[in-house]
């Protein structure tokens, strides 16, 4: 991974996020009109007229994108019509939420899934291979909202373990990290289980044993470090998933991550949030992406001649 | 008493298509110093025998139903995992025949031989960074302090090989198994590594099994051959017995499949038809379907392996008898 | 190197677990002068001129900021706050007198100057604040300042009941920016605002220098959830201590408290479109619907069957308008009637429904497209999230378009029905879909009349509208239930639903 | 050895025909085999309920919320009912047919669309190729769900724009793995071959490029039928998807959430469907993925294990 591919990956990251923001832009302009949403239903016409003016909705799309490609240019996202502040400040104050929570759910989910998969493929076909299957195929069908509510249900409502929901101490944070950690839990178990076993019965693995490598040695120094590089392509592309926010988990639990403001910025047609989280969001998967490639090249020596 | 005596093995493999028996009733021995080349097609059941020595046999599917691995004088196969890992890489070491698949990619080379001194804890005189640039020496990779700190994939298939072989010899085995170390080379490079092969062993003066199906290399190497077919061995014998006066019409098959400088024939003998499939074995002998001297009897009963001479078995109702 | 990664993970992963379990929070014990409430929605700007939605105003209203009047909860009188006195001084000229001793949290004097800078913000077109686009619409009024304490408003045209719209009017600090809306408001009331973590909470503390009695409670802290399953659990975790908007089936216990909260829950007619233009056709959809089989199971058992669109305590209300009687089987017949005359009678219709607009909304107009089913309509359901549906809501719609009935609800929370008539039920209202003239006469007449004329005129207009044209489908007065933790001495009035008055909330 | 196995195999598949090899395989899998039944059950009770056969469940305010297990009623309620006193027996079937339904056809749509500019994009290469394979970057490196709820946003939620949104997003994985495979197809010996007797371009997609390319595919797809399940559900529940009156698991879900103290068998009974539902996707997946995958036959069949 030399500095030109690092320019060149940048500049090409660049050029999709122009053509990203742009699509964006006149995407979120097609949802719809703002003004009706922002303004009293009693309002006359004129109060809503005088709205859109001062939005600069009255223009034509091309003078409005000039000016806002303009603003994009020197990283001013706007003033969200909702929270009536900068985007950028709201988007800011709720990416580190999302990025904690992903973060903490796929590090659980990671490492929580090497050692079941590893055990998985080292019985595989006995019945310890078939109890982690089932609970990770389970793990990786349950609907998350759903196991949020049953969650919400369980240990709040009816065992008051947990807060309900909400933002706050290390208790706010079990129910949305456990919610978010079964599907990546569920899928890593799975590729881990699979590359496993397939490293296991590599011919390395049997140069390792023929070497006289006792059983521990040859899953954790020889196997499992091959095994690793899928699970951790795909936990890759989990954190982008993530980087997105929670989704619906971050609604369930009224948890103020970007997913959530996202969403709301979508149905209040909040222009400006909308765009600044979707920067930010594909900022970090740009970065998420590159801390990927160079983990993978850690991990895989044939990665980095390339 | 031998330093490897094999008798009577049998190994079974659970397929799709029900139980195969890999090897069924193998037994030859193996002397100190000893060059024993096992030569058959493959599916034979040449790897598998590597395989059971190493305790490489992944169970399931795999599994050994019968038999005794003698070493040294003591029963191996019922040793505790742990008591049979002890022995190989120090005392028995095999190399494979792919060696880009058999070394492990993310470690450096030299990492991977040092792990040989390592997992046997074992420390040369010189230290084990030393001893493993005097390997590397040994088989003849040069500038060994850079090419160690390289992985398997910036090497070419000889240097890989030869590595192998490195790892294999470190620790100065009694028996080196040799897995068809040369088929995925260049032929340029297979004598180089044959040649190799021989000069490490002899300075150690190990002995060698080397599984191949190439008759030149055994005529090269090897003191004595057995000859594998579906399973079982069906003759073993010197080498020179061997290539002069094949009794098995399966040895005597191969060699005349393949041309020969000692000889003035210049027409090749192909045996017809193919290895039969291990799951569906014909009754009787197994190559009889492929056997032009076949009769009745070879249908009905599995011909014994009998002593034909000194040093010589045969398995057959009907062998050659020779000129 | 890989070994000790799976060592670390175990570790952690115990350390997760044991986290898990030894964080146990026992029991949420507020401190004796803290209380939580839990809204639905996190408030929108927290500006005092932006007061007209219930999110902002339940923060604001007599918390932070306060009125010039107050209306009464029992009646809907007008009663003295930061003004002491008022009087119609002529027809366009109303004289206030400001309460002496009232200072704003930041230190300011509350007089005549801050009002008026008040009321120029509410009414400055480019801030397009909420009470000048409401209340105060299609109003000009100009402030004029005799002393410290007194001010003059006037009227542009005859406002009979400038008072009861000035109730709307939230008085903020002379600091708060004339040209920006603000997040930090600041105003007169028994607390102030110390802190809105967006997304999180909003805090409120006691002032020290209020004018009027102490509250009790020191500390308010406020929290949103959009689950009333949620909100209604918190109470009884020890999370809140009062609950709002509580939906029917979770309020069910003795903590629950109903109360009317001046919504009016209906269904418009778009008369304009065949079949619906035809009288018997809108007759028949009011008798098939079931409103008492309704009644306590998908709405609250204490909400009234309403048979026009204002509560009984809005001046003008009719308490003379039948409520309509079940009666599919007249449906029936008048729709074989009309079928009969060749009106398109098996056209589709579609009921607009609006998500959320109240606990129950898509269950409610599932039960009613059955029963209208069951009389013999084809009527289609469609729910629609807001932004579309203020689309179906609000003028100019397309000429082309399907019959249809729209699920709405009808406000009025200052007491008089002219908040409610002009724009919803005349030609030029943006979100009437009825034009008649005699209707718009009678409501324009009306709301320049005073007194007995007044009320009159305005109890004629609704029995015009649910009787004579049958533009709507009038279903219930609603009722919110808040849920109050019995340790908490707090009964909800018809105003909770835009206030909470925590200075009137103690422990018990 | 394993590659031995292998061969025999394919003799034993002629000769006993693939049918029987699959039974036999499933037998060999308890799971798939729990999956497979599961599956059945839905599929019959949605036919049932196409022809009407679970008998007319009229709005009963009455029976609202009746609670799930009291085997005195009849069977319809023995899951009990819904806020609108409808059986939610029957509700959960009818849902099925509309989330089953929505996730078939999404995949099967991506699917097609996704294996054709796949295989465009690998055999021809060019302009087009890489305009393909940037778009598909663009959108996949994007959280699939946000991708999915701005398209729903914009083109307003139904059935349809579901369908459509869903496919799209799912495509690019589709479009990936079709031009990899296809690459790689391409540059194989009986292609070449294939050229060189004369073939056009049509004719060595449809007969060499198309049969190779198909099996990962059809796994990919039957990962994929799980995953839209899942977003179809996340979708629904977040009010974007399935709109009432129609119904589906996601929607039903959202609209028990309001009865979660009260009535939990309203939500949970539904997400307890979209679980076992996927779940049997998912293990029919992985069997299928054995199943074409000839080194793993042993796990099948295997009488120890």
């Amino acid at each position: 991974m030399s500095l030109a591919y690092f320019v060149r990956r940048i500049i090409f990251a660049a050029l999709a996020l122009a053509a990203l923001m742009t699509s964006a832009f006149i995407l979120v302009r097609l949802t719809g009109d703002p003004v009706n949403l922002y303004l009293p239903v009693d309002a006359s016409d004129a109060a809503r007229e005088a709205m859109r003016v001062r939005l600069g909705l009255d223009r034509s799309l091309l003078a409005q994108f000039l000016d806002w490609a303009g603003d994009m240019l020197r990283l001013d996202f706007g003033m969200s019509l909702w929270h009536n502040r900068p985007a950028m400040d709201v988007v800011l104050e709720a990416l580190p939420n999302t990025l904690a929570l992903g973060a903490i759910a796929l590090t659980l989910a990671f490492l929580a899934a090497i050692v079941a998969g590893s055990i998985a493929a080292v019985n595989a076909g006995g019945w310890i291979d078939r109890g982690i299957n089932v609970l990770s195929q389970a793990a990786a069908s349950v609907p998350d909202f759903w196991l949020g509510l049953m969650g919400v249900l369980l240990f709040a409502v009816t065992f008051r373990l947990l807060p309900t929901s909400g933002f706050g101490g290390p208790v706010y944070w079990v129910l949305p990290i456990a919610c978010l950690f079964a599907r990546p839990f569920g899928t890593l178990v799975q590729i881990v289980r699979g590359s496993m076993i397939e490293a296991l019965n590599a011919t390395f693995v049997r140069t390792a044993r023929a070497k006289g490598a006792r059983s521990k040695r040859v899953i954790f120094v020889h196997a499992l470090r091959n095994a690793l590089l899928p699970a951790v392509t795909v936990t890759g592309d989990l954190a982008a998933q993530f980087a997105g926010g929670g989704g619906v988990v971050e609604v369930v639990f009224g948890f103020p991550g970007i997913g959530k403001l996202l969403i709301d910025g979508i149905l209040k047609r909040d222009f400006a949030i909308v765009q600044a989280s979707i920067f930010a969001v594909a900022v970090v998967i740009f970065i998420i992406n590159i801390l990927v490639d160079m983990l993978y090249a850690s991990i895989d020596p044939r990665v980095r001649v390339e | 008493m031998a330093l490897l005596e094999i008798k009577n093995l049998q190994v079974s493999f659970d397929t799709a298509a029900g139980r195969i028996l890999a090897l069924n009733g193998v037994s030859f021995s193996l002397e100190r110093g000893e060059v024993l080349a096992l030569l058959g097609e493959s599916g034979s059941g040449k790897s598998v025998t590597a395989a059971a020595i190493m305790d490489l046999i992944t169970d399931p599917p795999g599994a050994i139903n019968e038999g005794t691995i003698h070493f040294d004088g003591t029963d191996i196969l019922p040793l505790p995992q742990n008591e049979r890992r002890d022995l190989c890489g120090s005392r028995i070491a095999l190399i494979f025949q792919d060696a880009l698949a058999a070394l492990n990619p993310v470690y450096p080379v030299g990492w991977q031989i040092a792990e040989t001194f390592r997992i046997h804890g074992r420390t040369p005189a010189g230290g084990i960074n030393q001893a493993v640039l005097d390997l590397l020496t040994a088989v003849g990779i040069p500038d060994p302090g850079r090419r160690a700190k390289q992985y398997p994939h910036e090497f070419s298939g000889g240097m890989r090989q030869r590595i192998m072989i490195a790892m294999a010899v470190a620790l100065e085995p009694d028996i080196i198994i040799a897995d068809e170390p040369t088929t995925a080379l260049d032929v340029t490079i297979q004598a180089q590594i044959v040649d190799l092969l021989d000069r490490v062993r002899k300075r150690s003066d190990a002995s060698m099994i080397f599984i191949t199906h190439d008759l030149g290399v055994v005529a090269e190497l090897a003191d004595r051959v057995a000859v594998m077919y579906a399973g079982r061995i069906v003759e073993t014998a010197d080498v020179v017995e061997l290539f002069e006066d094949p009794r098995h019409p399966y040895s005597n098959g191969l060699l005349a499949s393949q041309p020969r400088m000692d000889s003035d024939e210049t027409e090749l003998l192909p045996i017809p038809g193919s290895a039969p499939n291990p799951a569906d074995l014909p009754s009787g002998c197994a190559f009889r379907t492929r056997c032009s001297r076949s009769a009745d009897i070879c249908a009905k009963t599995v011909p014994a392996l009998q002593s034909m001479g000194p040093g010589r078995q045969v398995a057959c109702h009907f062998p050659v008898v020779p000129a | 190197m890989t070994t000790i990664s799976i060592g670390r993970s175990t570790k952690i992963g115990l350390l997760a677990l044991s986290l898990a379990a030894s964080v146990v929070i026992p029991g949420h014990a507020a401190a004796p002068d803290a209380l939580t409430v839990v809204v639905t929605d996190e408030p929108k700007s927290l500006d005092p001129c932006d007061t007209d939605l219930s999110g902002n105003a339940r923060v604001l209203r007599n918390n932070i900021t306060e009125t010039l009047v107050n209306l009464s909860p029992k009646d809907g009188s007008v009663e003295p706050s930061l003004a002491t006195a008022w009087e119609q001084v002529d027809n366009l000229t109303w004289k206030f007198t400001l309460r002496e001793g009232v200072t704003f949290h930041d230190g300011k004097a509350f007089d005549a100057a801050a009002v008026a800078a008040a009321l120029k913000r509410a009414q400055d077109p480019a801030l397009a604040c909420e009470v000048g686009l409401t209340t105060l619409k299609s109003l000009v009024l100009t402030p004029e300042i005799v002393d410290a304490k007194t001010l003059v408003i006037r009227t542009d045209i005859v406002e009979p009941i400038l008072p009861n719209k000035l109730a709307a009017l939230d008085i903020g600090s002379p600091a708060t920016p004339a040209d920006a809306k603000s997040r930090e408001p600041i105003g007169t009331g028994p607390y102030k605002l110390t802190a809105w973590r967006p997304g999180q909470s909003i805090t409120l503390t006691a002032f020290d220098k209020y004018w009027s009695d102490k509250p009790v409670i020191q500390t308010a802290t406020v929290l949103w959830r959009a689950e009333s399953a949620v909100r209604a659990a918190m109470v009884d975790t020890g999370e809140a201590q009062i609950a709002y908007e509580i939906a029917p089936q979770d309020g069910t216990t003795a903590n629950d408290h109903a109360f009317p909260n001046a919504e009016t829950s209906l269904l418009r007619i778009d008369q304009e479109v065949a079949p619906l233009n035809d009288k018997r056709v809108r007759e028949a959809l009011n008798l098939a619907i079931d409103r008492d089989g309704l009644i306590g199971t998908i709405f609250h058992a204490q909400a009234q069957k309403a048979m026009q669109v204002v509560l009984p305590s809005v001046f003008g209300y009719n308490p003379d308008i039948p409520v309509w009687t079940y009666d599919p089987e007249k449906a029936r017949s008048l729709l074989d009637a009309a079928r009969a005359d060749g009106v398109p009678v098996d056209t589709e219709i579609v009921i607009y429904g609006r998500i959320g607009i109240y606990p129950n909304s898509s269950e409610s107009l599932e039960a009613i497209q059955a029963m209208l089913a069951d009389a013999g309509f084809n009527v289609r359901l469609e729910m629609l999230e807001t932004s579309p549906w203020l689309k179906k809501l609000l003028k100019p719609w397309d000429a082309g378009r399907q019959p249809s009935i729209l699920q709405t609800q009808i406000d009025n929370t200052e007491g008089d029905a002219v908040f409610t008539l002009p724009n919803r039920f005349t030609s030029d209202g943006n979100t009437s879909s009825i034009a008649d003239p005699k209707l718009d006469t009678l409501i324009s007449d009306a709301s320049k009349a005073t007194g007995d004329e007044r009320k009159r005129l305005f109890q004629d207009a609704f029995k015009y509208v649910a009787v004579d044209a049958i533009n709507i489908v009038p279903l219930f007065h609603m009722v919110t239930i808040a849920r109050v933790a019995p340790d908490v001495n707090y009964v909800p009035d018809v105003q909770a639903g835009n206030e909470i008055k925590l200075k009137t909330i103690s422990y018990r | 050895m394993t590659e031995t196995a292998s061969e025999l195999l394919n003799e034993r598949e002629a000769a006993n025909g693939r049918f029987a090899w699959f039974l036999r395989a499933l037998r060999g899998d308890p799971m798939a085999v729990a999956a497979t039944i599961w599956l059945l059950i839905v599929v019959l009770a949605i036919v049932a309920d196409v022809f009407s056969l679970l008998g007319e469940h009229r709005i009963s305010l009455k029976a609202r919320n009746l609670p799930p297990f009291d085997f005195s009623q009849i069977w319809t309620l023995w899951l009990g009912a819904d806020a609108l006193g409808r059986p939610l027996l029957v509700r959960l079937i009818q849902a099925a047919s509309t989330t089953i339904g929505i996730a078939l056809v999404t995949v099967l749509t991506s699917l097609v669309g996704g294996t054709l500019l796949g295989v465009i994009a690998g055999y021809f290469g060019g302009f087009i190729g890489n305009v393909i394979m940037r778009i598909s970057d663009i959108i996949l490196g994007f959280p699939t769900l946000l991708v999915a709820l701005f398209g729903l946003y914009l083109f307003g939620p139904s059935v349809l724009n579901l369908i459509l949104v869903l496919a799209i997003t799912r495509m690019p994985a589709y479009i990936r793995v079709a031009r990899a495979e296809t690459l790689e197809a391409r540059e194989r010996l009986f292609v070449d071959a294939a050229r060189v007797f004369g073939g056009g371009s049509l004719w060595i997609l449809r007969m060499h490029i198309l049969p190779s390319v198909a099996p990962t595919m059809l796994t990919l797809a039957s990962v994929n039928l799980a995953m839209v399940m899942l977003f179809e559900s996340g979708l629904s529940y977040l009010g974007l998807g399935i709109q009432p009156p129609a119904v589906s698991w996601g929607l039903m879900v959202a609209q028990g959430q309001g009865y979660l103290s009260t009535a939990w068998w309203l939500g949970f009974f539904p997400g307890l469907a979209v679980m076992l539902t996927t779940m049997s996707f998912n293990l029919l997946a992985n069997w299928f993925r054995i199943v074409n995958d000839p080194s793993q036959h042993w796990r099948l069949v295997s009488r120890r294990r």
